[in-house]
């Protein structure tokens, strides 16, 4: 008989940013159970939304769920209420929102990137990650005032308006980031020591993805084809040139693929936007009290986020259901580590880029 | 000045140790520490409040450090080449019983890592000193630092040397004994304070144990050795920069496909000619 | 949003005719608390496309068990046990202690307390 | 004698006691090469017996704490920790949700506050500066975490035993 050896990881782990604990049951380091115990960072935000909090004040309280992905979960409450309450958002907003989704995307992505680089053990590739990535954060800086936290999108609009000035320090600073991009592409493509850590480690089959219901880059690399951006008309995500990205692969190679090729839309996609903007006002008057049901959904960086409200025409809601990507991938990840590695496992915990305060909420 | 350096040869393995991430950093585009700052880190745990498992494990890892001190000073003052080897082994297996002694899961992976690492290296270590004692003529150091230089007659012993360079040192690729992200340190996991300064000091020795082997290889010329050193420390660190760690069945696979079997050539050629 | 009424008895047959993992992601189990009835909703939605959320749903009171859809899609365990985190109510084979300790508040988000 | 060593050497262990993240990838942020802590001689351990400062982000949640409590009594003394985002010093917007409880600071010593949402790398790079200077101060005494466990007497997690019996000795007296 094979000795088994049960490996804790987490809550606390130099690899890990987040507190969620996996039991790694192995045999001479090959993984032949996973239980995962997700709720340490549960604080009840759902319960405070319907009793606490008044539906205006939700906004910035839902982007507390997770500092990663804020804005998406804010938007996708604010779409939600809007369906309600009947409020038209300008277009000169809706590309405002647009524009802070893709930025957010682009941010998180590279944190991912990065994260995946230390975790298989290449700390100058995370340095060299970080050091770009902050360029983003100077973008977001100057568009919102704040690096993380930004609470940008409000009930029928944008808390800010973007003037030249701006316009021209972003375009100027992606045309700096895209050759970088590129170079950090052709890293991941070409290493041989991340070619052995990557390729055929950790794949999910296009089957299980849809079985085990995978979202985000994590399906897509599998070749599923699962975007909000194509599935909904409520954003002109067509007219700026959004095209769905695919891998067929699977493994972590591919994840970082799709991620590194999304960024890339993504920095093309923003450059559109920019440039045609449309005039108008950024905020519009919200009147009323919420009465009845709506469902709203929206690609954030890690999959789609999906929010439920019922209102009772009163100032709070009856129901906020948060539903994050995370959440609908802890299956399809427990349903990985089987029979992988355990020297693999912080290298393809970070390529799933979790988000457990997004999960537990 | 043998005496010297053997008592010393901590000290300098900070020194180095110092200038390494100093350099690692500034690879990175970063600033880094400053030059001194593992001394200051001996420094500061000398001052914390030990918490320890048992003291089997205190015991066997001051053992680790006293064994390597000795293999560094059996090689300062001249000694036999094999002697050296088998009291730096005898050292590595102290401390993977330390790794078992106690019951934290990482430090037992740690010292399952530690183990199939010594098989990579260590057939290699000695077909080197059989190298070594084929051109020479003695397994005596003090010989072999006499003769000319041994890199002229077995260059591909010294690429043999040059791939396990990573490994001993714990550098990527070859680092998963220690895996940071994975094991948190793997078989140091469970030291604190006096005794975690122990381990750290035997960390830096095992630089000068290693340099010292590059070293060997310059013979009685001791420009050449100095270059040899610097060379080699530079491309560590290059090859650090720029591969990420593979895992322990790849390496202990790589280690036998290339350095293995460079010696196993290097050893054919000489008794050739 | 569509929604479509089913009840405990046939949950499971209901589901089951409808749900085909190529076709349909499903996206997550709801509760609404009514006030003196549980309303448990089962959300879908179709791939590839626009705007298209189907929902099942049944009513239920609180002290009443359901059965549990693992078996027919076999990811929904964690949205099955929010929800019995969350409104303690009782699903078949669905244990407590997702997300809560022991010690903190049972069923929250239920207003009947 | 070696008391002026400890500022020039912290190493750090940081844990998310059920924070947004955004705290965290500004640590993350100030690590790299941006900010790079590591001039301070900083490094990131990720090992409790062999840090020095617990750097904590989030409002303690009730599955977190004991976690939290365990981590903080594993590191030897002396040692710091800093309370880095608002929710981390008072529960900023999380206060009075069901499953948080005000604060870090009523299970174990705070020693700095960071305050912000999220706190940029600059805050907390001179949060933990700060924290350097108390670390130079402080005793090797054994500082107790609070209210959890009550009193922290036969918990196993102390190996030096004898010192924590002539404390409590001493605390008789």
């Amino acid at each position: 008989m094979k000795k088994t050896i049960n490996i804790p990881y987490g809550s606390q782990h130099i690899a890990l940013l987040e507190p969620v604990r996996f039991q790694f049951e192995t045999q001479n380091e090959k993984i032949v159970g996973v239980k995962a115990d997700i709720g340490y960072v549960h604080r009840g935000i759902e319960k405070a939304c319907t009793s606490t909090f008044e539906y205006k004040q939700i906004p910035s309280v839902v982007a507390r769920v997770c500092g990663l992905c804020a804005i998406t979960h804010s938007l996708t409450y604010v779409m939600a209420v809007e369906q309600i309450i009947d409020v038209n958002v300008s277009e000169k907003a809706k590309y405002l929102r647009m524009l802070m989704v893709e930025l957010d995307r682009i941010h998180s992505h590279m944190l991912c990137l990065s994260h995946t680089a230390e975790n298989a053990g290449y700390e100058a590739l995370f340095m060299q990650i970080m050091a770009d990535r902050e360029i983003i954060m100077d973008i977001q800086e100057a568009i919102s005032g704040n690096r993380v936290q930004f609470d940008f999108v409000c009930i029928g609009g944008v808390n800010r308006d973007i003037t030249d000035e701006i316009v021209k320090f972003i375009i100027k600073s992606l045309n700096e980031l895209q050759p970088k991009i590129e170079d950090i592409f052709d890293m991941f493509e070409n290493n041989w020591s991340l070619s052995l850590k990557y390729k055929g480690i950790g794949a999910i089959t296009k089957e299980n993805a849809s079985i085990y219901n995978a979202l985000g880059p994590l399906a897509r690399a599998a070749g599923l084809e699962t975007d909000v951006r194509a599935e909904s008309d409520y954003y002109p995500y067509e007219k700026i040139g959004y095209k769905m990205i695919l891998e067929q692969t699977g493994d972590i190679y591919g994840r970082n693929r799709v991620r590194l090729r999304e960024i890339l839309s993504s920095i093309d996609m923003i450059k559109n936007i920019l440039c045609d903007i449309p005039e108008g006002n950024i905020i519009e008057k919200v009147k009323g009290k919420p009465n009845g049901e709506s469902v709203a959904r929206l690609e954030a960086p890690r999959g789609e986020i999906f929010y439920y409200l019922k209102g009772v025409k009163q100032a709070m809601l009856d129901r906020v259901r948060t539903k994050t990507p995370t959440f609908s991938g802890i299956p399809a990840m427990v349903e990985i580590f089987k029979g992988q590695e355990y020297g693999d496992v912080p290298a393809i915990l970070a390529s799933f880029d979790p988000c457990m305060s997004c999960t537990a909420k | 000045m043998s005496w010297f350096l053997a008592l010393f040869a901590p000290v300098f393995g900070t020194l180095v140790s110092g200038i390494d991430r100093v350099v690692r950093a500034r690879m990175q585009r970063r600033l880094g520490p400053p030059l001194m700052q593992p001394f200051y880190d001996m420094f500061k745990l000398l001052d914390k409040r030990p918490m320890m498992v048992h003291k089997l494990h205190i015991v066997l890892g001051v053992m680790h450090f006293m064994a390597l001190w000795a293999s560094i000073a059996l090689f300062m003052f001249g000694g036999h080449l094999l002697y050296i080897i088998f009291t730096h082994l005898l050292s590595v297996i102290f401390l993977i019983l330390a790794g078992y002694s106690v019951r934290s899961p990482y430090s037992h992976l740690g010292a399952n890592r530690e183990l199939l690492a010594l098989f990579a290296y260590e057939p290699i270590l000695i077909l080197m000193a059989v190298g070594f004692y084929l051109t020479c003529g003695s397994f005596e150091v003090s010989v072999i630092t006499s003769n000319s230089p041994a890199i002229v007659s077995m260059p591909l012993m010294f690429i043999a040397l040059l791939i396990l360079l990573p490994l001993k040192l714990k550098k990527s690729p070859f680092d998963a004994p220690e895996a940071h992200q994975e094991l948190c340190g793997g078989v140091e996991i469970e030291y604190s304070g006096f005794f975690y300064e122990v381990i750290y000091v035997s960390k830096m020795t095992e630089i000068i144990f290693v340099y010292a082997l590059v070293f060997l290889f310059a013979g009685q010329n001791i420009l050449l050795g100095i270059i040899l050193v610097t060379g080699s420390f530079f491309l560590v660190n290059a090859v650090d920069n720029a591969t990420g760690r593979i895992r322990i069945d790849h390496l202990v696979k790589k280690v036998y496909a290339t350095a293995f079997v460079l010696a196993l050539l290097a050893l054919g050629w000489i008794s050739y000619v | 949003m569509k929604k479509i009424e089913t009840n405990s008895e046939n949950l499971k047959d209901d589901i089951s005719a409808f749900y085909d993992y190529k076709i349909w992601h499903y996206i997550t189990v709801n509760g609404v608390d009514l006030g003196d009835k549980m309303e448990i909703q089962y959300l879908f939605k179709k791939y590839g496309n626009k705007e298209e959320v189907v929902c099942y749903f049944l009513t239920m009171d609180y002290e009443k068990e359901i059965p549990s859809i693992v078996s027919i899609i076999p990811s929904a365990y964690l949205g099955e046990g929010e929800v019995v985190d969350m409104f303690g109510v009782k699903i078949k084979e669905i244990p407590k202690g997702l997300l809560l300790e022991e010690d903190s508040c049972q069923a929250p988000l239920r207003k009947a307390q | 004698m070696f008391e002026k060593f400890r500022k020039k050497s912290p190493w750090i262990l940081h844990y998310n006691a059920g924070s947004c993240n955004g705290c965290d990838i500004e640590i993350l942020a100030s690590l790299a090469p941006k900010y790079d802590l590591e001039r301070f001689g900083i490094i990131n351990t990720g090992n409790p017996k062999q840090s020095d400062i617990l750097l904590v982000t989030g409002p303690v949640t009730l599955k977190s704490r004991e976690r939290l409590v365990e981590l903080y009594s594993q590191m030897p003394e002396p040692k710091v920790v800093v309370a880095i985002g608002v929710c981390t010093c008072t529960g900023g917007v999380f206060r009075k949700m069901y499953n948080v409880k005000a604060g870090v600071d009523r299970y174990v010593p705070v020693d700095v506050y960071v305050p912000g949402c999220a706190s940029s790398p600059d805050q907390i790079i001179d949060g933990v500066v700060q924290a350097l200077a108390i670390l130079e101060e402080k005793s090797k005494d054994i500082e107790k975490p609070k209210r959890l466990f009550g009193e922290l007497t036969n918990n196993s997690i102390f190996t030096n035993r004898r010192e924590m019996a002539k404390k409590i000795k001493h605390e008789k007296n």
